[in-house]
């Protein structure tokens, strides 16, 4: 049985991978999963400087799911290269760094820093819906993602993934616009913007007043959205939103997804990533599937 | 050694109306925790991911059983599913959380515990800590109006009691009873919300009091991961470097000089 | 205590009203709550000939929502403005048609049909995910928005809301492209487009691969969206989008919306409108709030 | 009349594996309901929202108890949340919904009642009925293997059993026992699957006999709103005109000369 997948030219020894921002960078949680389990750990996202991040209270409960509005909170790339990379090592995971920004040339930076570090992937999160500059300005217009994509292909060493956002009318144009600017892979999807207000107190719920919604609640429109993307583009999809169950991360694949990332269910159950990779070899069981490739993109 | 476990129901009952007394079989969560530290609750109804922190009130070591005590913040809420909790049923929880109360720092002092409203279950444990290290312990309790817990204290020191409208105790707060009772102390540790926290963060500064106090933010993931539950401290905080620290890993318990208010 | 309010002219003796397509055309809900109680009845789409929808299966069960592909089946105008007009004329509330069609010529047939019929407002629908032709193709751009309102403002004799699709980029830009093509009011927002795949099968649950995602799972996206629209027009906005209570209502409200339409909810409790009219009630009670218009968009 | 109720639960037990019955104290539903008719039930659990149609089994009106018999589908399903229901505790109903079997039509007639797997809890209340209304009834039941309820229509009938095994009555499917055992009918009235259905309506318009079957869709408002759970139809349907009845409320029970299969 087969669990192994390709992911923009890195192999992964099974498709299942963390969620920025919701795992840290993996040293929290080796606590209760063991790393080398994982196809790869990406990391909460990282800026040429410390960034102080949103003014709390930074989340909010909602229906199935979560709003965020952390802000990127995050030391920098000099302490993340000292402290986290060499933790990461220490495990035989792939390491996929999520790079984030107030402009391109702060982009750019991160990524140059990391040119001769030991990291296998970069993901780049030009959809984070809860920075004024930056973040999701660059992710929802075709254009702004093309011209991104280009300046950081020129500059990056490890393959680039381009994390979209799905605040967006169409989330073909944002994929072929990775595509076309030169992504290795696209990853999606980041969360969808929403709001919550206290009624009794008449105030928003989240200093940021928005925040980025998450969990079991955003899985449909994920899927939907990965399906898209999928069909619309040649490169690799890294589907996520959602998943908190071995069979919610097998739809992505099954709708064309190379590889996912669990995010929000980390906080409700520690081991998740673990049991979902023992799902998916369950099921492959079950269903007596040699290999998982042959699954991904399967439903038409 | 933090675990996710799913505990079994041993007891539960209301002490005063809205505030539940919760006995939960928890070895291994026992066997790990420490006075001042927290359990994430979950609540079984899927549609409410997130976890309720609430901190640990007792540690039964010997037979495993850990005692919470909380408030029903609400209608609709998670804590009030909580309520309906009966003997037998199961409930899952992630401990324990955070670093504690250091109450070794107490070992032969003259200390003050200082707990207000659902502050004050954190405190019960500590104090019999504090006692166990040989510390000399004015309790001193602060509460709208009716009083729970607070004849378990007296096993451990003096007990002081305030309340809002002055009809059991000192009326006022927790700093008026030390003011009105000259109370002094060579530690301070403390919970509660954040005005009684703010106040005394002040006193024990101009005394030059060593004082730890427990603070609350909203949490996801409880282990440090998310950097959702942050607060402000004065220097740079040792994970992002930006003078934000967790409540869930670098607290809940911090010095009063480390933190902003 | 007040709780009326004027909906584009139009006073509804309480905000809140039902929504399109989950309530039919009131008669079977009857049974239930009294339909004299609610400040309006929002019909289901209804287009000048009959349409026959979509395949089974048209519905799939979501985490905290169900997606729907209805696809719109409906009698046609000439049947309903004989059958279901009658039936609610029997009743103390304003009668809302929603409107569909596949071209824009289709939309004006009805709404020219309705001008002599005792109709209070005409809702309508170029939101739809799950025909072909028409609905949403029309409300993800402001360009078309435009263009197809000012197309029914020159006929319709009753006032005109858009119901905006959230499956775009930006809510503002299309809330102000319904307000310069004449609309008097828009509504939002219509289902987000998402998608179920069951695993064991390798198949999609619905027949037509996606639907449109509703339920209280959608809610903090709807409210951040009704937000952001009620911030950028002057016209009245209708908030939807997940209602199951009072509190959820007013969040609606409170960030600026003038009426709300509940949807999903009814499928799982049939009351829950005119609980919902006896919760506000309670809250306004509660909060020592004599006029309900006081909290439309008191949230800033 | 309809309601939507909270209903106690009075007794539940699995009949077979992954077969539970379930009795209910539902006095305005039981007062109400025919048989045929199905019930929404509803998860406790808030992330799953829709009903689950359940037929109802089993009328007591003199003591208003409303019996359901269902099928655990999965794992993770709310039918599986339904079935570690106990006595005492309560679930949510919306019912009776749908327009039922005309058993009227059966008086002093000689029918068939034809069950497949879990499509013959329906059957037993109307076997009930048309007994009553004097009907000479040969029971029909198809299982796949293990047999239930079967024991509970020899108070009505001639009871013949299929197994798709053979290990119990007739190998195959209950057209074979009809053929096999030269059975005749004036009246046909059957739940099941679908291929049954369809084998049953080629049958029954071949020998013309009138035959009345119970349709399955998924559903979501359960009483003809949402159209949601539409069956194609011969003629133009009542409602929208356009050959898609609601199997909620115009259903689910329809002549086989209605339906396209
Ligand atoms: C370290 C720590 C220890 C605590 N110890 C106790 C205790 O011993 N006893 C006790 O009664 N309460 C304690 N609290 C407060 C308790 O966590 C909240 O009252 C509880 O989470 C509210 O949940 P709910 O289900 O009642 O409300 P809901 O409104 O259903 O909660 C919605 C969400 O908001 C969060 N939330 C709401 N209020 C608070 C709050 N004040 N602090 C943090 N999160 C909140 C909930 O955890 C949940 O994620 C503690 C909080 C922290 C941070
Ligand atoms: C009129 C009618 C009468 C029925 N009578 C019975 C009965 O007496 N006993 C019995 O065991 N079953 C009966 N069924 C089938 C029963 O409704 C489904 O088995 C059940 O809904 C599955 O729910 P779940 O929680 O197990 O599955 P889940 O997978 O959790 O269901 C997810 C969603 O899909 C729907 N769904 C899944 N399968 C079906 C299905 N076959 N038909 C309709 N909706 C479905 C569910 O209602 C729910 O909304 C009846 C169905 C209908 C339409
Ligand atoms: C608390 C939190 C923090 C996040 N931080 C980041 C981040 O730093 N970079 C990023 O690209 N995405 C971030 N995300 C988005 C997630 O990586 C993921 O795209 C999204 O949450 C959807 O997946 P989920 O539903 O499994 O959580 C964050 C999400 C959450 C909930
Ligand atoms: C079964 C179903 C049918 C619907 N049909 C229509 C329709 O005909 N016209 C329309 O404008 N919206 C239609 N909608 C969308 C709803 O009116 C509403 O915008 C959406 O469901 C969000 O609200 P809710 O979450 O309260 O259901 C339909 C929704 C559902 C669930
Ligand atoms: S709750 Fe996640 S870092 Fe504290
Ligand atoms: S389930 Fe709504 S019409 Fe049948």
């Amino acid at each position: 049985m087969n669990l192994k997948v390709d992911l923009a030219g890195v192999s992964l020894k099974n498709p299942v991978m963390t969620a920025s921002g919701t795992f840290g960078s993996g040293e929290e949680y080796s606590e209760f999963v063991d790393l080398s389990k994982l196809g790869a750990v990406v990391t909460k996202g990282v800026a040429p400087t410390p960034w102080e991040g949103n003014p709390t209270p930074r989340i909010a409960e909602v229906y199935g799911g979560m709003l965020n509005a952390i802000g990127l909170q995050n030391p920098g790339i000099e302490v993340f290269c000292r402290r986290d990379i060499p933790f990461l090592k220490q495990f035989d995971t792939r390491i996929v760094v999520n790079v984030c920004g107030h402009t391109t040339e702060e982009y750019c930076a991160v990524v140059e820093r990391l040119a001769d570090e030991p990291v296998d992937l970069l993901e780049i999160n030009i959809s984070c819906p809860n920075v004024k500059e930056g973040g999701i300005a660059f992710g929802q217009d075709p254009k702004g993602i093309e011209a991104i994509t280009r300046e950081l292909k020129s500059r990056a060493k490890q393959p680039v993934i381009m994390k979209l956002s799905p605040n967006v009318t169409s989330i073909r144009d944002c994929a072929r616009a990775a595509e076309a600017g030169g992504a290795d892979g696209i990853s999606l999807i980041n969360t969808l913007t929403g709001m919550k207000i206290d009624v009794r107190r008449r105030s928003f719920v989240l200093a940021n007043k928005t925040g980025g919604m998450s969990g079991p609640a955003i899985h449909p429109i994920a899927v939907r959205m990965v399906y898209e993307a999928a069909h619309a583009v040649k490169i690799p999809v890294v589907g996520m939103g959602g998943i908190t169950c071995a069979e919610d991360a097998l739809e992505f694949i099954l709708a064309g997804a190379t590889a996912v990332s669990v995010g929000t269910a980390n906080f409700i159950n520690p081991y998740v990533t673990q049991e979902i990779v023992e799902g998916i070899e369950t099921y492959l069981r079950e269903e007596k599937i040699d290999d998982i490739r042959s699954l991904i993109g399967a439903v038409k | 050694m933090k675990t996710a476990a799913i505990c079994e129901v041993l007891s539960q009952k209301e002490l005063i109306p809205g505030i539940f007394d919760l006995h939960l079989k928890a070895h291994e969560i026992t066997a790990a925790a420490v006075p001042g530290q927290f359990v994430n609750v979950y609540t079984k109804d899927a549609s409410r991911l997130l976890p309720r922190p609430v901190s640990i009130c007792g540690i039964d070591r010997k037979h495993g059983i850990l005692r919470l005590v909380y408030r029903v913040s609400g209608e609709k809420t998670g804590t009030r599913q909580f309520a309906s909790l009966r003997k037998g049923d199961e409930i899952r929880l992630l401990g324990p959380l955070g670093n504690g109360f250091p109450f070794e720092e107490a070992a032969g002092k003259h200390i003050f515990l200082i707990g207000g409203g659902i502050g004050i279950p954190p405190m019960l444990e500590t104090a019999k800590a504090a006692k166990a290290e040989g510390a000399e312990i004015d309790v001193i309790l602060g509460y709208r109006d009716l009083c729970f817990l607070d004849d378990e204290f007296t096993a451990y020191g003096n007990v002081y009691i305030a309340t809002e409208d002055g009809s059991i105790g000192i009326k006022g707060t927790v700093l008026n009873v030390i003011l009105q009772e000259q109370l002094r102390a060579d530690i301070i540790f403390a919970c509660g919300p954040k005005p009684m926290l703010r106040a005394l963060k002040a006193y024990a500064e101009a005394k030059n009091i060593p004082c730890w106090i427990s603070m609350e933010e909203r949490m996801a993931c409880g282990i440090g991961a998310c950097l959702a539950c942050v607060c402000e401290t004065k220097e740079k905080d040792a994970h992002s470097h930006v003078r934000n620290a967790r409540v869930c890993k670098d607290g809940p318990v911090f010095r009063t000089t480390e933190v902003v208010l």
